[in-house]
């Protein structure tokens, strides 16, 4: 392999990122060493175990990523700003888009999810941590390297560029040759395992970990939410792994799966891609539901409308998710039965959908609604979120989607749902949850500003490519003539796109500003809230959670004991010592070996491969081998951290 | 409860174990002599050999893995045990028989990949030499 | 309320520019049967859309002005949990909505699967067309002829097209005419499509291929029954044959310009029996892809490019149509 | 985390510490999603089934003997395993020692008849590489054997440890759980009988 092919050149953008990437690098370990902080970084995060601390992790990485994503989004906005544009060339602007797709919803969305539920869902049962807490870093570890394999090949060996759907056989060795699709492979497959084992993970702790008298159908809508969301991941996830898998052997190993040669089969990849790719929109956005029904209810100060029917509609969804998948491939020539099958199956989706829409609008009525960020957040999703919800009921309708597929329509829906359902929810759970990962609040006046810009730039942005999309504006192009007509409709687009881009900065302004300035929160309970996870004494719960595991008698229970005055102050005779988990290095040690063996299988250099994977299985050995028990917190370390006076 | 059986029950001869092992032998036997000695139909066949296999994961979840067994208190685990292998079985449906559905159907008739007589005019082409003739037979089976 | 304002006005703005630009926008513009009966579904299923729309936000617009948290609040209610009236209703209107919108859809789907209602009498003409990364070929096996990038049709009769691809997943589409479907190679998928007015309209292949799916373009003339014969037999009188050597430079990724021959490909290949012909050609010439951000990537693309230039101008009689 | 001992001696060992109840119940959940990972397999397999280019069928090399045998070690290696797990719980570790060995033993024997025939079908010119359905048939039969392969280490390993530690709640629980992995692999086996080669061959000779 020659350096050009390893190194990716010719481009000052990429010269730009390669050094800022090396200063980075060299200003974290000049810090680090300055100040002695490599035993802290080792102790407290590289080894911890605590469900807070790693969903603290994956929100970091996440909004990392959200940045990366985001700013291929602007380079792809001012590209198509204005009718043939050189900014980008063909290449560049297909790796780009390809990059987007495939951070934004494996790398940004599914990680901010998996974050907030990790920092919350074991506070709102009530426990001490989840089921597994060492499989729990290991978890975070193998996306945290994935992500980070993903992200390297825009500096080595050159970025994917066969879209983040990848249809063969445009990825193939024959079409796109070269590291770029491995690193789709080998990044994906490497985080797959690991949301895998989040699945897992969370269903038993949401099973088996409750505080007693949780009853199921008293647990907190958010944590139901991830429960039917982990059942998702569970039955969906193996099948990326398998044809991520299928796809690595057509590229390294000759199989003929999908490819041109041998009676392969393309059209097999993209059944496989969607019978994934569909249940996991809904594992990006059944999180999201859940979260603005514990927000809604907080600031309605009211009780969830239609707490059974909102659970029903989300086992429905579940259950339907898994029937759809061929409404993205309705042009593939599939017969009239099968499109029409596939036609209602996929329609049916907005019904409990529609049920879950009316049950928040009416949790508002008859409450007292306060119009926090994070309730704005909310609104803001409602509102939004419908758009995107029934122009996929008009994509669903097969004989009419012959004319709205591979257009911007569908462009607009998706962003409609994700941007409007995701990353509100997001962006809301990260504010509603902030005081307990921080200790205290995100400034209100500032958030609403991010509120504000964000939501106009967004309708700007995407809800003229509804229009495009009618007039024929296909996606994926990389620019388009002037005798179009699409050059005002793009322009406007643009604009959206960077009130987006000035609203994201405004948000991380306010971290810091609040990081600097915000009061900080002196009781656990930020937001006068219902669930449990407000219920903790402290600002932030300690390591251990609760020092007494609370007993539960009803929904919202927390809420219904502030309402009746009887909320218990703790006191020391109660406390017993506390048994909790050894932190560990092993799960930082097996990711970066998956790293080692993910980077050589994007070579080629099996042996480095196989060196990998030899360190791989020497850490699950060594694991099995170690027999810890984890270790107990003391009476007297649980009064001192409470702060109890004897 | 079942709890009390899982334990009761290993403390004699392994009944269960063994009647489970002799049922699989058996199950087997009988779906390759359906399979090969018999003239039955194509569908009846796989109706037939599938109905077996089903019935022989039964078998083991049943006999060998305990899948109802559980020992807390709340039947909460044993019903999680069973939903999850029911909700598998369901996805697994899907998958299988929806992608060969999806994939055959419109295609199937068209789909010419197979009885391709090869084209003729290449030079260096040589692995393309016999080209196998399979019957329209095959072809069949999609529809 | 002040804050939903903006929100209102956007909406209400955006549904009159929407209804307002309808006919500016080609695929409300069709200008033929199947486009017809697409657009009329497009239609109708907005018109549900709207009204859901506004269902939703009228009732949020109420719900949240009369509940904000403000001086002498009325109607308090924390344990307000639920109404089975209530969520009978919005169970049962979305599902006969969802069934309101089947009937029609399921419909369209099976009589788009064969040609329009209309002209079912009518022999259709057939046309095979090919993607090729970043071209289109299209056979007309009646009039033994050969178009490459461009396309002539007879109007007010239905055309069939047989699609399939040498190589990438494709996707056959000229939105004024009616709906897409991919052509992929080693198979053969196979749309009506009719043209109900003379004119020119764009098509392009609108799954993404790589590189130089941008301009993987065509043109779709209509013409009058008459015209089209002429031009059908002017062509296969005039225009060069296809030989074997210039079909397989056509194989290399790259495009070129519209041509025209008087034989087709289909005489010896048929890329819907034959997933393989284009990599075997590509072998034949000497090109392999290379990785695109390395030297020897850019100047296999260099090369790619002169071999298009040669093979256009080969073509004598490239212009002999008219436009 | 909260960690309930049960003493009951009617509980069996693997079900008495709280991580022994919750590591069954986890690896029980993560057999759906094998489920779900060899359905994705089989629903290669059987569309890519007919898609035999220029290579031989499928069916054509399969032969009844070599099948056969495989099944029946399988079979039985699951059934001795059951008896392992029945000693267990009959707190007997040199029956369960014993029957985990024999069990290895079968399982060995069915890895190397496997291999065999790979062996014979490559020699026979059907390989990864020959066409999409040899494609499928390596990919789904190789997995399930990596999963054997791997199932036989496993073992190993956890034998090793309960030779060392003897039976606890802990030790217990990790043989529960490798002879729930094992049982699980002859169930899938029973599928690739029926769905690979039993159809295979009626397609190709019926
Ligand atoms: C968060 C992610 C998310 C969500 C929630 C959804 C939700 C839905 N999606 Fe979307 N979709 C995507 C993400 C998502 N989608 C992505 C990423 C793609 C493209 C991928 C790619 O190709 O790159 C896509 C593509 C896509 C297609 C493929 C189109 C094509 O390629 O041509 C289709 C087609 O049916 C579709 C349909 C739907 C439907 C019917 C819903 C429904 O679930 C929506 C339900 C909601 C409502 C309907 C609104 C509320 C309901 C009411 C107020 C009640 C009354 C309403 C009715 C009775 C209609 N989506
Ligand atoms: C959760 C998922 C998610 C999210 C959040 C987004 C966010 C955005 N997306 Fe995304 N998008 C996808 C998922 C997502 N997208 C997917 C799956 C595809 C399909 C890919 C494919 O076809 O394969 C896609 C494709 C896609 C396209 C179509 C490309 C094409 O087909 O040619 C476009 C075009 O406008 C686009 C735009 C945007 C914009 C403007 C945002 C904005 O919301 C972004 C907001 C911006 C920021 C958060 C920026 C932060 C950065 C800065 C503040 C830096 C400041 C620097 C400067 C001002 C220079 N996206
Ligand atoms: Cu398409 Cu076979
Ligand atoms: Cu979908």
């Amino acid at each position: 392999m020659k350096w050009d092919e390893f190194f990716v050149t010719g481009d000052p953008m990429i010269y730009g990122a390669d050094v800022s990437i090396v200063l980075t690098m060299v200003g974290i370990l000049f810090y680090l060493t300055k100040y002695k902080k490599w035993k802290w970084l080792w102790d407290e995060w590289l080894t911890t175990v605590d469900h807070k601390k790693l969903g603290i992790m994956y929100i970091v990485s996440a909004v990392l990523m959200l940045f990366r994503g985001g700013v291929d989004a602007l380079l792809m906005r001012t590209q198509l700003a204005v009718p043939e544009a050189k900014f980008l060339d063909s290449q560049h602007y297909n790796e780009i888009f390809t990059t987007h797709g495939t951070i934004m919803i494996i790398f940004m969305a599914m990680p901010f999810l998996i974050g907030l539920i990790n920092v919350v869902v074991p506070l709102q049962i009530g426990a001490r941590d989840v089921a597994y807490p060492y499989l729990n870093a290991v978890s975070f570890w193998t996306f945290f390297i994935g992500a980070m394999l993903f992200n390297i090949s825009f500096v080595i060996g050159g970025s994917p560029s066969a879209g983040w759907t990848s249809y063969m056989p445009l990825a193939s060795n024959e079409l796109s040759p070269g590291p770029g699709q491995n690193y789709y492979l080998l990044g994906l497959q490497i985080a797959g395992i690991g949301t895998l084992l989040t699945g897992i993970n969370f269903l038993v702790t949401i099973l088996k970990m409750r505080a007693p008298g949780m009853t199921l159908f008293r647990m907190p809508m958010f944590t139901w939410s991830s429960l039917v969301t982990m059942v998702i991941i569970i039955f969906a996830f193996p099948i990326l792994t398998v044809a991520l898998a299928l796809m690595t052997f057509d590229r390294l190993f000759g199989s003929h799966f999908f490819t041109l040669q041998g009676a392969g089969m393309d059209m097999l990849w993209a059944n496989l891609f969607w019978l994934w790719g569909h249940p996991e929109v809904y594992i990006v956005i059944l999180p999201a539901f859940g979260m603005f029904s514990e927000i809604i209810s907080t600031f309605s100060r009211k009780t969830l409308f239609g707490y059974k029917a909102m659970i029903w509609s989300m086992l429905l969804i579940a259950g339907y998710s898994f029937l759809v998948w061929v409404h993205h491939f309705f042009t593939m020539g599939s017969g009239a039965l099968v499109n029409s099958v596939f036609s209602i199956t996929t329609m049916a989706i907005g019904i409990p959908t529609g049920v879950k829409i009316f049950n928040w609008l009416f949790t508002m009525y008859r409450g007292k609604i306060q119009f926090t960020t994070p309730m704005l957040w909310s609104l803001g999703f409602i509102v939004n979120f419908v758009i995107g919800g029934v122009t996929g009921v008009m994509l669903a309708m097969a004989a009419a989607d012959y004319q709205y597929h591979n257009t911007y329509f569908l462009v607009s829906h998706f962003h409609y749902v994700l941007i409007a359902g995701t990353v509100f929810a997001c962006f809301a759970g990260l504010i509603y949850w902030y005081p307990k990962m921080f200790g205290y609040k995100l400034n209100e006046r500032i958030g609403k500003w991010v509120f504000w810009i964000f939501t106009i730039g967004f309708n700007v942005c995407f809800f003229p490519q509804y229009f495009l999309g009618l007039d024929g504006m296909p996606r994926r192009v990389y620019t388009y003539s002037e005798e179009s007509g699409w050059g005002p409709l793009n322009m406007v687009s643009t604009i959206g796109g960077f009130m987006m881009g000035i609203a994201f900065l405004v948000l991380v302004y306010n971290m810091y500003y609040s990081f600097r300035f915000a009061k900080r929160e002196t009781t656990g309970d930020a937001w006068d809230g219902r669930t449990l996870e407000w219920s903790t004494p402290t600002a932030m719960p300690p390591f251990y959670n609760f020092a007494k595991i609370p007993e539960v008698t009803g929904l919202d229970h927390f809420w219904r004991q502030k309402q009746a005055g009887k909320v218990e102050k703790l006191t020391a005779n109660e406390l017993k010592p506390i048994h909790m988990p050894s932190n560990s290095g092993v799960p930082f040690i097996m990711a970066s070996f998956f790293f080692v063996a993910g980077f050589g299988m994007v070579f080629d250099w099996m042996w480095m491969a196989i060196i990998g994977l030899v360190g791989v299985f020497g850490t699950l050995i060594y694991r099995s081998f170690e027999y810890d028990d984890g270790y107990y917190v003391s009476v007297e370390e649980i009064i001192e951290t409470e702060k109890i006076s004897k | 409860m079942a709890n009390k059986t899982a334990a009761n029950e290993h403390h004699g001869f392994p009944w269960k174990h063994l009647i489970g092992f002799v049922l699989s032998i058996v199950l087997t036997l009988f779906a390759l002599w359906i399979a090969l000695g018999t003239d039955l139909s194509l569908t009846w066949i796989l109706i037939i050999i599938f109905g077996f296999a089903f019935l022989q994961a039964a078998l083991q979840l049943l006999m060998f893995m305990h899948v109802t067994e559980n020992s807390t208190k709340s039947n909460l685990t044993s019903r999680v045990q069973i939903g999850n292998i029911l909700f598998a079985a369901f996805v697994a449906i899907v998958i299988v028989i929806g992608s060969v559905w999806v994939m055959a159907a419109g295609h199937a008739k068209h789909d010419k990949h197979n009885h391709a007589p090869k084209t003729e005019n290449h030079e260096n082409h040589g692995s393309h030499g016999g080209g196998s003739e399979h019957d329209s037979g095959e072809h069949g089976s999609h529809e | 309320m002040r804050r939903l304002k903006p929100f209102l006005t956007f909406g209400l703005m955006m549904a009159v520019f929407m209804l307002s630009g309808c006919s500016d926008m080609i695929v409300l513009d069709p200008k033929g049967p199947v486009g017809e009966e697409q657009k009329d579904l497009i239609m109708y299923s907005i018109w549900f859309m709207l009204f859901i729309l506004l269902v939703v936000y009228a009732l949020t617009a109420f719900i949240v002005y009369k509940y904000r948290d403000h001086k002498n609040h009325k109607g308090y209610d924390p344990d307000n949990e639920g109404s089975h009236l209530l969520e009978t209703i919005w169970w049962i209107i979305p599902i006969i909505i969802v069934i309101a919108l089947a009937i029609p859809t399921v419909n369209s789907i099976y009589s788009l699967e064969g040609p329009p209602e209309e002209s079912k009498d009518q022999k259709p003409l057939v046309i095979h067309a090919t993607s090729v990364n970043w071209k289109w070929v299209f056979s007309y096996p009646e009039q033994d002829i050969e178009t490459v990038n461009y396309l002539h049709i007879p109007e007010d009769r239905p055309v069939l097209f047989k699609l399939t691809s040498a190589d990438s997943m494709a996707s056959f589409w000229v939105p004024q005419l009616g709906g897409q479907k991919y052509a992929m190679a080693g198979m053969e998928t196979e749309l009506y499509l009719q043209a109900d007015e003379q004119g020119t309209y764009e098509g392009r292949n609108s799954n993404f291929t790589g590189e130089g799916f941008t301009n993987h373009t065509f043109d779709v003339m209509a013409m009058s029954d008459a015209e089209f014969e002429k031009w059908a037999s002017e062509t296969k009188a005039d225009a060069p044959e296809l030989s074997k050597g210039q079909y397989d430079k056509l194989m290399l990724p790259g495009h070129v310009k519209q041509m025209t021959f008087s034989s087709t490909h289909l005489d010896w290949v048929d890329h819907a029996k034959n997933a393989e012909y284009a990599l075997d050609a590509r072998k034949r010439l000497g090109y392999e892809e290379k990785l695109p951000h390395s030297k020897a990537g850019k100047e296999e693309k260099k090369k790619r490019e002169e071999e298009m230039k040669k093979l256009e101008e080969s073509e004598s009689h490239g212009d002999s149509h008219a436009h | 985390m909260a960690h309930a001992e049960t003493h009951d001696p009617n509980t069996p060992l693997e079900y008495r510490s709280e991580i022994g109840r919750l590591n069954i119940l986890g690896f029980w959940i993560f057999l759906g999603a094998e489920i779900a990972l060899f359905s994705t397999l089989f629903a290669t397999y059987m569309v890519l089934t007919h898609r035999i280019a220029d290579g031989p069928a499928l069916g054509e090399l399969f032969e009844v003997k070599s099948l056969l045998i495989q099944t029946f070690l399988l079979l039985t290696s699951s059934f001795t395993c059951g008896l392992a797990v029945h000693e267990m719980r009959r707190h007997n570790v040199k029956g369960l020692i014993t029957w985990m060995v024999v069990t290895l033993g079968l399982g060995l024997g069915f890895l190397y008849f496997e291999i065999q025939e790979f062996l014979h079908f490559i020699h026979e010119g059907a390989n990864i590489g020959t066409s999409a359905a040899w494609s499928g048939f390596f990919i789904l039969v190789g997995t399930h054997g990596a999963h054997v392969t791997f199932g036989i280490f496993w073992v190993t390993m956890v034998l090793i440890q309960v030779a060392k530690r003897g039976l606890t709640p802990a030790t217990s629980a990790k043989v529960f759980i490798t002879s729930l992995y094992w049982h699980f692999l002859d169930v899938v086996w029973i599928f690739i009988f029926t769905a690979v080669y039993l159809m295979g061959m009626v397609m190709h000779h019926g």
